[in-house]
């Protein structure tokens, strides 16, 4: 079930150039049923900014009923966000996330653009969880915005590209999983849109799930503001509840 | 809940809240939050004759205290939502407004005319005014002549009341409403969004992939509210009100600039639970006014003299 | 600052950043947090053939990312502008943009000519548009045939080139810029504010004792900048823009719209300093975006394949 | 000179129901010439809401570049201002005070209304610090609503009414300067128009000064939005740099 609900603020650190780590507590945390999942932040009360943030979940504790989020700040709401404290105006969770049961083969390659790893982290950890092989290519502008890299390996081996090659390969993640030459039964991945066109490319012999970004408005499925081009007849789906996630080869690359 | 239940063309209401169209889809998602019989009413999305895409995305940009949309009238077309949509609605007790519209006037009546025969339809509400459909949906709602003559032709088919909606974008408001009463229009409701457009700072370009939108939200409320008292100074048809909405006071504000009723349209994504929480603060804001019911308040800004009983 | 240097009809400006009028007085008050002499220009208060006292008390109200006026034009009178204020400007190296109302013809062609004789007045912004004088001054600004005549008589006697300064609360603002350009305007200031209302929650009346006031600030900034977009495709006018600027982003919103220049309001109310950070500001991110000169980025939102340079 | 600065918030408490007490530092406090000038603070930096609130100056302390402030907040600005904490955009000391010094006489009496209190606690400082007896007549809404009782005690007779009676005397200040039959030499007040205009009537024998509120823009004098009737050849005065303190006898009441 979607709740909405004032969460409590655990702790809310930056663990990298403009990147929060947001600890939030709350029966919300009950409700996650996959990795991937996300949430819609109204930031504060006012009207300026007036929009909900969809923000993913990066990783859960049902036991403590925590939940942690990773974004950037950089905007009007998520710079707000970062000097918020005490309670959070939380709707959640929203959407479907990556499937990690019944996955077939050993090993799982997790890739990940910039804001797109948070939800990877989570989705990591379940595979391992489920005895997989967890291999991870993480794609970062430069070494001030890395984030993460000790989390990662502690599940598996992490390979980062950053763009300006201020830290690890320099290029595009793709480019390190073509130079590594990663082999893998099956790949998740999110981030930016030209990335996960590029993945879906590289990876076209195996499984995949891919975790798509839209502008949204209600995040329920009511105002059609999220939809994106799928194959199929439907032609268009949401990605607020048909997704964030879709199966590989599902989405149409304008 | 005397106190908030109305009468309006066609509509016997149980309380004058109800979500506007395009906001609330066809109350499915909001389904999941509270049962949608608490509501007065509902403004389903507009519906067209065929199935529809809309535009490209993105669709929706955020400015400030408001949004930029420009959805493009996407829906499942006049069949589907007669045979899956309304009927799925049937369950709840809740009269349906049904938004229409159209590219040519022959769409607009075709819709009419089937979709005011759905038995949980007690009114139609004409989109005149979308901002957001390019091949002339603009033109209907800022020029008098052809909205009227719109509002005759529909009104001629529509077994139910028929609600025309106003579009902010005219220089003058009332002549538009004064058109669509002559045509035989039951009600208003107003407004619908004020074009507006966001560009991207670093790119210039548009962040809406069809350039312009229209402008909703807290931001416009003072349009909206200056345009309702215009407009129910000047006709006798019953309004119902939108632009802002996102509390119980703002209703109060547009019941005394002249509504009969309100609907909510962004704010529900802010806040799923609005319209139920405005419903029920209203009854407490009543009692504290010392009011016997909503519609005594009707009209107050500009009515002389009948302030005394309500001042705090 | 070369890339910020503009030039414009009658306008040879340092910076295209000035106050907007009726926000900034004659100037007097803000001189005391920074050198006029920074500014590109100033829009003074709206002066009228006689002194006004202006409407009554309260004349503002705030609304969300927003505030509606109703000051009514008060000023002190051509006679004591000329003697005392523009005098006083003179001063500082900073051409003056005079904004000139009325309630008749007669009165702007007044106005305009003595005004226009002023030694530091560089231009005319004729305020065709305040809606918030009652005797007639909304119909100047929202009928074309009536804008186009009162442009072209005030032309033919002003001394400078003659901003003709449009309404937003109009169906289509093309059609106004056309009609004025036709009147012989030597460019275009826009937008003023957009018909707006507050209640007071409790009483139900209007919280400005005017009833409608003018609205302002950021959240009317999508409708400007969609109107400057729209315009800047049409004619061939300068367009000096405002509607919600508090920002060097904004300023560069709007210039990407088509605007040759923007003018700032409502924001120096918030912070007293924001023209004068505003041009500092500019001349950073216009070295950010690595452009030559500000006008390069003139109306890359609708111009095609102009935009690889700037893409960040 | 008018400033504006970030304020550093030392303390901010709530004394009575909905009324806040803001104590606040910095060199914005070395610029403030007389008790009665006011302040204009931008609460928060987003759009919503958008104005400065003007907020009177309650009392001043050169030595430790303080300032307090005392407000009720029961609008969209001031409860934000009552949840803020570190800094604050403050812009000030704005307008004309209350005159103190060449008085002449023996007493004066200051009498305030609601939330027309605060600037008069540093104006009797001064009184009687120059060697004045200070009779305050304090009205409030309730006994909930009663603030700074004590601290105008120190200075010299306090008389408080409450508009329901709860506490001191039932009705209005003037109701209680009548019937306790105040004698002065000088008045000063501030409080609602209503209560200013009763204030100037009954003490019509001796000069006074009085404070005027009216919804603001600008605040230095350049919007015109805030002006008030005056007799006299101007017609209008304009509350933020003329006032908001006036001499007797200068407003015209509508
Ligand atoms: C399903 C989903 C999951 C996401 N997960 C994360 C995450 O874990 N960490 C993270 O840092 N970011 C995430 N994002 C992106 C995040 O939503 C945007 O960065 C954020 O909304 C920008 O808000 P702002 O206040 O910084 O920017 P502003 O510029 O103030 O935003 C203005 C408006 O545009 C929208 N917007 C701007 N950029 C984006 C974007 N990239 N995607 C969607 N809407 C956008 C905002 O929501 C807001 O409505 C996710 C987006 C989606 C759709
Ligand atoms: C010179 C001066 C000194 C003042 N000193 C104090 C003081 O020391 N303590 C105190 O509590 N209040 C004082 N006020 C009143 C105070 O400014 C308002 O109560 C406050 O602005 C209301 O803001 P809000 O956010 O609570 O209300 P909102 O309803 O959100 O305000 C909306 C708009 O109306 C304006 N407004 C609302 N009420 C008033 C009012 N009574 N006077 C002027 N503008 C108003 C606001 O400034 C804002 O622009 C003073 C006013 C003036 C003019
Ligand atoms: C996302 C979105 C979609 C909309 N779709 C429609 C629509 O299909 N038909 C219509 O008449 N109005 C539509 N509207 C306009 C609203 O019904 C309403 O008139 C407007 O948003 C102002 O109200 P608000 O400020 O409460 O949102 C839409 C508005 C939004 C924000
Ligand atoms: C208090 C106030 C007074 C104004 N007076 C005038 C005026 O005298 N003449 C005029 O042409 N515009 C006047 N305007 C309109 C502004 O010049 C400007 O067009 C409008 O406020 C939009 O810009 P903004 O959002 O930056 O404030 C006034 C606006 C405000 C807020
Ligand atoms: S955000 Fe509203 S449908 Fe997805
Ligand atoms: S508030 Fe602007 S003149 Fe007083």
């Amino acid at each position: 079930m979607i709740k909405v609900e004032k969460m409590k603020i655990l702790s809310q650190k930056e663990i990298a150039e403009y990147i929060y780590e947001l600890e939030l507590q709350g029966p919300l945390v009950d409700e996650i049923s996959m990795p991937g999942q996300f949430v819609h932040i109204k930031v504060k009360k006012a009207n300026d900014p007036l929009l909900r943030r969809p923000i993913s979940i990066s990783s859960y504790d049902k036991n403590k009923q925590t939940m942690t989020l990773i974004y950037r700040a950089t905007g009007a709401g998520t710079i707000e966000l970062a000097q918020q404290t005490g309670d959070l105006n939380v709707m959640g969770p929203l959407g479907s996330g990556f499937p990690v049961e019944d996955v077939k083969g050993e090993t799982a390659v997790l890739i990940g653009g910039g804001i797109g790893v948070p939800p990877l982290y989570e989705c990591s950890k379940q595979l391992k969880a489920r005895g997989k092989k967890v291999i991870h290519i993480l794609g970062f502008e430069s070494a001030e915005a890395v984030f993460y890299e000790d989390k990662f390996k502690a599940l598996g081996p992490v390979y980062i590209t950053t763009a300006d090659g201020s830290y690890g390969t320099k290029g595009f993640v793709t480019d390190a999983a073509a130079q590594f030459n990663i082999k893998a039964d099956i790949f998740y991945a999110c981030g930016p849109v030209p990335m996960l066109n590029a993945v879906e490319k590289l990876f076209d012999k195996i499984p995949g799930y891919i975790s798509m970004e839209q502008r949204m408005g209600c995040g329920i499925g009511a105002c059609l503001a999220c939809v994106c081009a799928v194959n199929g007849p439907e032609l268009y789906k949401k990605v607020c509840t048909d997704g964030p996630v879709f199966p590989k080869g599902e989405l149409v690359y304008g | 809940m005397d106190k908030l239940r109305i009468s309006l063309p066609g509509l016997e209401l149980k309380n004058p809240i109800m979500p506007a169209s395009g906001c609330f889809g066809f109350g499915r998602e909001y389904s999941q939050f509270y049962d949608l019989s608490l509501l007065g009413s509902i403004m389903v999305k507009a519906t067209t004759l065929e199935q529809r895409l809309g535009n490209p995305v993105p669709r929706v940009a955020e400015t400030s205290s408001g949004m930029l949309n420009a959805i493009g009238l996407q829906n499942p077309g006049l069949e589907k939502v007669m045979n899956t949509e309304l009927p799925w609605l049937s369950q709840y007790d809740l009269p349906v407004i049904a938004n229409v519209a159209g590219s040519m006037v022959e769409d607009y009546v075709e819709v009419a005319k089937n979709i005011s025969r759905a038995e949980n339809v007690h009114a139609l509400e004409l989109n005149i005014s979308c901002p957001n459909v390019k091949e002339g949906g603009i033109a209907f709602g800022t020029d008098p002549e052809v909205a009227k003559e719109l509002t005759a032709k529909v009104k001629a088919v529509s077994d139910v009341p028929v609600y025309v909606k106003l579009s902010p974008n005219v220089a003058d408001i009332k002549e538009m409403a004064l058109a669509v009463e002559a045509g035989g229009a039951d009600g208003l409701t107003m407004i619908n969004t004020l074009v507006g457009m966001r560009l991207d700072h670093r790119t210039g370009k548009p962040v809406i992939a069809n350039k312009t939108g229209g402008l909703s939200g807290p931001a416009i409320k003072p349009v909206a509210l200056r345009m309702v008292y215009e407009v129910s100074q000047v006709t006798n048809l019953p309004i119902i009100a939108m632009g802002g909405i996102s509390s119980a006071w703002d209703v109060i504000d547009f019941i005394s600039a002249g509504a009969s009723a309100a609907a909510v349209g962004t704010a529900n994504f802010v806040n799923p639970f609005v319209c139920k929480e405005i419903i029920e603060e209203l009854q407490a804001i009543l009692d504290e006014l010392e009011v016997e019911h909503i519609h005594d308040l009707k009209g107050r800004s500009w009515k002389v003299g009948e302030t005394a009983n309500y001042r705090a």
